[in-house]
């Protein structure tokens, strides 16, 4: 047990936020909490790979530094807490690199792999797995990609692509058999697909905060060269749930609205400064006390789910376990923020008396999304009673 | 212990049902929050013509006498579809604090185009962190000789303040002979009005309003001077219940949009309503909804007999805002991505929840207010 | 809409509270919580019954009052609000008679109402449904009833039987048909069965405070008197369906510590004069006030109930919801009562420095007992998802 | 950031897990709440040759020099069978006492004995109402010539005072020349100590001590004069954390109870487990124990380096208050009428919780440490 850090990762986090303030300080960004949603910026992301800190826990012999994951957990904490502009290379990073090192064919590794690390143009990556009619059920894919020599044809439709107006390519889920005395899980298989390839459709979609970052990505007659599938050919559960641990096992899902918090706690010791003794002060630092354990512990769990892939041990309960637990402290926290700082909290970005130019509402709007990637509180707690607690299923 | 609603209510609410629905789609409703005026003067003349405006107000002035708790249950009514209107700010708010402080000429000069809807008034009673300060009003009236005075200050979240006739406000008054808190009016049009629109959750029309040495006479005074602060609190109760109101109803629709969503959304091969998580959680909204109505009901009933009721209203207002809210967030989450849509009406819901539980006082402060009234 | 009470009822409460307070001065009994369970005094029940308070809401013709179930909740709250011991008649009045009422034979309503009513000697009831590997899911009863002649037959064994050890008579669920064809919510009847009579056994189960309320109660070739069978014969559930109704309905399920909440009260107010400003104070007088509206709630909600009976609807989802509702209220009830009242209240019965001499801890430790009789919270959950909302069972 | 246990520690642990598992089944556990003493003397010469006793204090008192880490292990297996002794007050948390405030002759006379198990120490901190007075003592210690003292006041909540040979208090010096609150050792057979056992929710065996003028001299003053707080604080943290082991133990134990119990018991044909309410409400046990864990670990692993950490040990209390109590509620909910009984075990662990709670400050309390950490 130790929870202190080494004196090589302290250093490692300080040049991290050397980095960081610099940037800040240049102007390149501007720390507002939803980063991840809107900093698509790839010179930011070609600073952070002549660094080294893409593909940071990759092997060496794909570019990575072959470096650990709680470094990389140092990494994005130190990013997040700032909210870098990272989502240019974000998805790469996270899982699509991890998905071509474990299951890619050499040909992708070759392609792909050193064009991630050097945040290259045109490298932007979204996931085309949740359908209309599939989502926590990604079993029930409809979108199909037929084999017609060397070539797949992709028909379908796909929802909820964060990003896929800004991609590249797109990380695609597909029926391979149609088969019906196949169990569905043994009958999909996972693609890359060119998002600028005819047949390609993105429309966005506006969220109920104002924003375009989820899009629907039709695929009409897309035809793809065959060494754009992954893996083994109907093999892409096996493949997406050791893709689905590092989705959910990172740091970030604790950070999203860290710059709320930080608001929130820095306008509370304002406040004690003049209202102690009031009673709304002893609520609202108890509250936020609450809140700073809840973030504690949080933080604690990211650590020991990184420390866990370190060890060699699959992560699966570990991350599941996080990021319920994360996605939950993240409502918490942007529910109380409106509440501590009151009824001008309502007011969004733009409008004279705005709390810290609309982060606040922003973030309360922004909410109930942290639970709809990588899966819903609800599937997580399922995966923990069944993997870890080995409850029965029927 | 009686639990129905009267025959007359029943169909005071049935056609309220209708007409809200008929003229409040959703598409309508968020039409209206890019809209620049933010309701529809078409309707706004439906719902004096429908006697809705007057309800509560006394026939000499045009209204019909009718119960406060008819009242409620419009705008229940009006929660469930969201309709927008300046009816709270203006044929409530407004027009209670004239019926409270107003004397017999002030009454008969406002209070009847009001409750026609002719004038639309608002109330500006909130300090720049949105709070209520009428008992310590930063907003400043100073005597500026012959019965005059000068309003100086800033209000926000004002409704509807750019189609206002008339702002009613609570300025601390700092005068030779009388001073403390004091109701005003101040005409829209005045000038050192500076409003501006403010971008809010959800979309209402809202306005921050700054008071740049505003004129105003003495004849702008309502009631006593110094006794604003009272006639606030006196009227504040009424608003507190008819908000809570506007809550159940947009409460009740979202364990309908709920409900009827997991009874048609297949997962995992079966409706996701046949989860049985996903039915407590429904069960949750269904609890929460019941146990809001329940007691923001009696308060409305307490205030409409006249009962003392200082108590059940801080009740209501302390659950409906923790379970309202509670409930759009349960909904969000079993609604999963369409509900984070802005073409689903769910977030329409989400966003009130919020808005409406940091107006008038959010559960701690109502909770406060029991723990007083307890004797604590 | 009316949230006042009507004159008449007002005096009604009156009476009843007037009684109380003699009683109390008398030294008849006095307020502890927990009186349901240990509350067995006969002599207390006949005086309830001269002034016609049990089977205050039966026909007339059946020696009842034909009062309103609002009247009813009126009593009930008086009588738990100090926790008069109205055990021995509590159960008879609540749903053996009316289940008698809507179900019994002549005979069975002739014998049994008018000793009721009069809280005669021998006529403490108890129920015998639970049985080791029948909860939640009744249909489950092994318990069996076999027909000879006149007689049936009984054979097997109950649990969690309240008072069992009390009382005269058992209200009984068996299986009367043993036919896997038939399915099992069509094949069991009601009986009421003489505790003396030979094969019944009682066994004392001691519970988590040291009490001895439950029971097991073995049947052994007990042989009863066709007569003893309640209405249908294998109609037993649609029987009880109604009768659960009733067991979950009422307003004590909201009172059963309604002295602690009292004494938590007075706590804070006696508080408040000293530590006004103290942050504990702060929250504990918010804590408090949350307590206080969810007590009104559910004391609204138990009227709501009882309302909807005097209105001729079954309040099947009324009750379960209402039930679960106040069951977790007074979970945290009891468990507030202990953080604001502090570390004495675990102090017991009978020690120097205890708080009220051992309730706060005793009813801590009642808290959980609440959810077992008439429907754990999640069958209760279930009632209003499947029933209310109707949402699909499969 | 390291989570596993180093070797050596997981050997104490697994001899730990084995000697609780062997000598404190649940009906032993059961057994010492009816039997006069509370614990086995047996055990405790046990625990005291496996060298627990001992563990973190120098080797020149008879100690191991280990680590405090090591330490919290010990008090996660006890926790786990609910083992009782007078280890947490007697070799902690009077010892830490000593060690911290004594000089080096009371030390070598009182930490062997108190190592080996020779001698049982208790302490007495607790005022009427049970709480921590340390700070501002209700016992009174009064200058009576000569160097000595006469205390007066009322301890209650004292641990295995019957046995102990001394009671440590801190009790509030009127001196001439010096006063404050100083720590005073207290021979358990002194004239005009009154104990009385108490009933409590766990049974573990505890005493109410009333002080009637209990004469003291000046020998019997543990440290400086007026420093007692400084003593006390200084060793709370240490003793709060292996309550904190104790309510992990406890909690672990819980988890297992329960998903144990809703796999094999049958309801509507099929295991309670598969009930997606049911399976959540274990993912919830699971969440709590893991958390719990972690922030428990922090506490121990910091005050083991030395790290200051003031603020880890006020959240791990704060949060393993709430999850272990809350955890043995859901638990009692998944068991139904089985776990009510006094045969079943699992009221030993929802009583140990709640007094675990109230024990050393509760939720609230600690998350008021926490904001004082934070600089609110």
């Amino acid at each position: 047990m130790r929870f202190t850090f080494t004196e090589e990762q302290n250093k490692f986090r300080q040049t991290v936020r050397d980095f960081l303030q610099a940037e800040l300080k240049a102007g390149i960004f501007v720390t507002k909490s939803g980063g991840l949603a809107e900093g698509n910026n790839q010179e930011f992301s070609k600073k952070m790979a002549q660094r080294g800190w893409i593909g940071l826990t990759w092997p060496q012999k794909y570019g990575g530094q072959g470096r650990t994951y709680v470094e990389k957990a140092i990494l994005i904490e130190e990013l997040f807490k700032v909210q870098a502009p990272v989502a240019y290379h974000f998805l790469a990073d996270r899982q699509i690199g991890p998905s071509i090192i474990h299951f890619g064919s050499e040909w992708q590794k070759e392609y792909f792999l050193p064009r991630f690390v050097k945040a290259d143009e045109n490298m932007k990556f979204c996931l085309l797995f949740s359908e209309p009619n599939a989502g926590s059920d990604l079993v029930n894919v409809a979108t199909t990609a037929t084999k017609e020599g060397d070539f797949y044809t992709l028909r379908g439709q796909k929802v909820w692509t964060s990003g896929g107006h800004q991609s590249d390519y797109g990380w695609l889920l597909a029926r391979t058999k149609i088969d019906s005395s196949v169990p569905r899980h043994e009958s999909c298989s996972q693609f890359i697909v060119d998002m600028k390839a005819p047949g390609v459709t993105v429309r966005p979609i506006i969220n109920m905060v104002g924003c375009h970052t989820f899009n629907e990505v039709f695929l009409d007659e897309v035809k793809i060269d065959r060494k754009f599938m992954v893996g083994q050919e109907n093999d892409a559960f096996k493949q997406i749930m050791a893709q689905m641990d590092y989705e959910r096992a990172g740091m970030e899902r604790l950070l999203q609205n860290y710059p709320v918090y930080e608001k929130v706690i820095n306008y509370v010791k304002e406040m004690g400064k003049t209202r102690k003794g009031d009673p709304f002060y002893h609520w609202v630092q108890d509250s936020v006390a609450q809140l700073e354990i809840e973030f504690n512990i949080g933080r604690l769990l990211c650590y020991n789910t990184a420390w866990t892939i370190d060890m060699g041990r699959k992560p699966t309960s570990e991350a599941a376990l996080t990021k319920a637990y994360c996605n939950q402290y993240e409502q918490r926290l942007n529910d109380l923020a409106t509440r501590v700082l009151g009824p001008a909290s309502q007011i969004r970005e733009g409008s004279p008396w705005t709390l810290y130019d609309g982060e606040i509402a922003d973030c309360y709007l922004w909410s109930p999304s942290y639970a709809l990637q990588g899966g819903s509180v609800e599937v997580l707690k399922n995966i923990v009673a069944l993997r870890r607690l080995e409850l029965p299923r029927k | 212990m009686e639990f129905n609603l009267n025959e007359e209510t029943k169909m005071l609410q049935s056609s309220a049902e209708k007409f809200c629905k008929e003229k409040s789609p959703s598409p309508f409703v968020k039409n209206m929050i890019k809209d620049e005026k933010g309701f529809s003067e078409a309707h706004w003349k439906e719902m004096a013509n429908l006697g809705w405006l007057g309800l509560i107000y006394d026939e000499k002035y045009g209204g019909s006498g009718g119960s406060f708790f008819d009242l409620f249950i419009l705008f229940e009514e009006i929660g469930k579809t969201q309709l927008p209107s300046p009816f709270l700010c203006s044929a409530v708010f407004a027009g209670l604090l004239i019926n409270e402080a107003g004397d017999e000429n002030l009454k008969k000069t406002y209070l009847p185009p009001v409750i026609q809807g002719e004038k639309i008034l608002t109330i500006g009673l909130r300090n720049e962190q949105g709070q209520y300060d009428h008992a310590a009003a930063a907003l400043e009236a100073k005597e500026s000789g012959g019965g005059s005075y000068v309003i100086k200050g800033t209000r926000i979240l004002v409704p509807y303040a750019q189609v206002a006739d008339e702002i009613i406000v609570c300025a601390n008054l700092k005068g030779e002979k009388a001073s403390g808190p004091t109701l005003f009016k101040v005409s829209g049009k005045a000038s050192g009005l500076k409003k501006t629109p403010l971008n809010t959750l959800t979309g209402e029309k809202t306005f921050g309003v700054v008071f740049e040495d505003v004129k105003v006479s003495e004849k702008d005074i309502l009631g006593a001077i110094g006794k604003g602060t009272t006639y606030v609190d006196k009227v504040l109760p009424k608003v507190i219940t008819l908000k809570c109101g506007e809550m159940v109803g947009g409460l009740s629709k979202v364990l309908n949009m709920t409900v009827d969503y997991v009874k048609q959304r297949i997962q995992f091969g079966r409706p996701l309503g046949a989860l049985q998580v996903v039915q407590h959680y429904c069960a949750d909204i269904s609890t929460f909804l019941d146990t809001s109505r329940l007691i923001a009901y009696q308060a409305a009933s307490l205030i409409d007999i006249g009962f003392p009721c200082a108590k059940e209203v801080a009740m209501a207002k302390a659950w409906c805002s923790d379970a309202y809210k509670k409930s759009t967030q349960i909904a969000q989450q079993l609604h999963g991505g369409i509900g984070f849509t802005e073409e689903h009406d769910l977030h329409l819901y989400y966003k009130h929840a919020k808005v409406a539980e940091l107006d008038l006082g959010d559960s701690w402060s109502h909770r406060q207010k029991v723990a007083e009234e307890m004797g604590f």
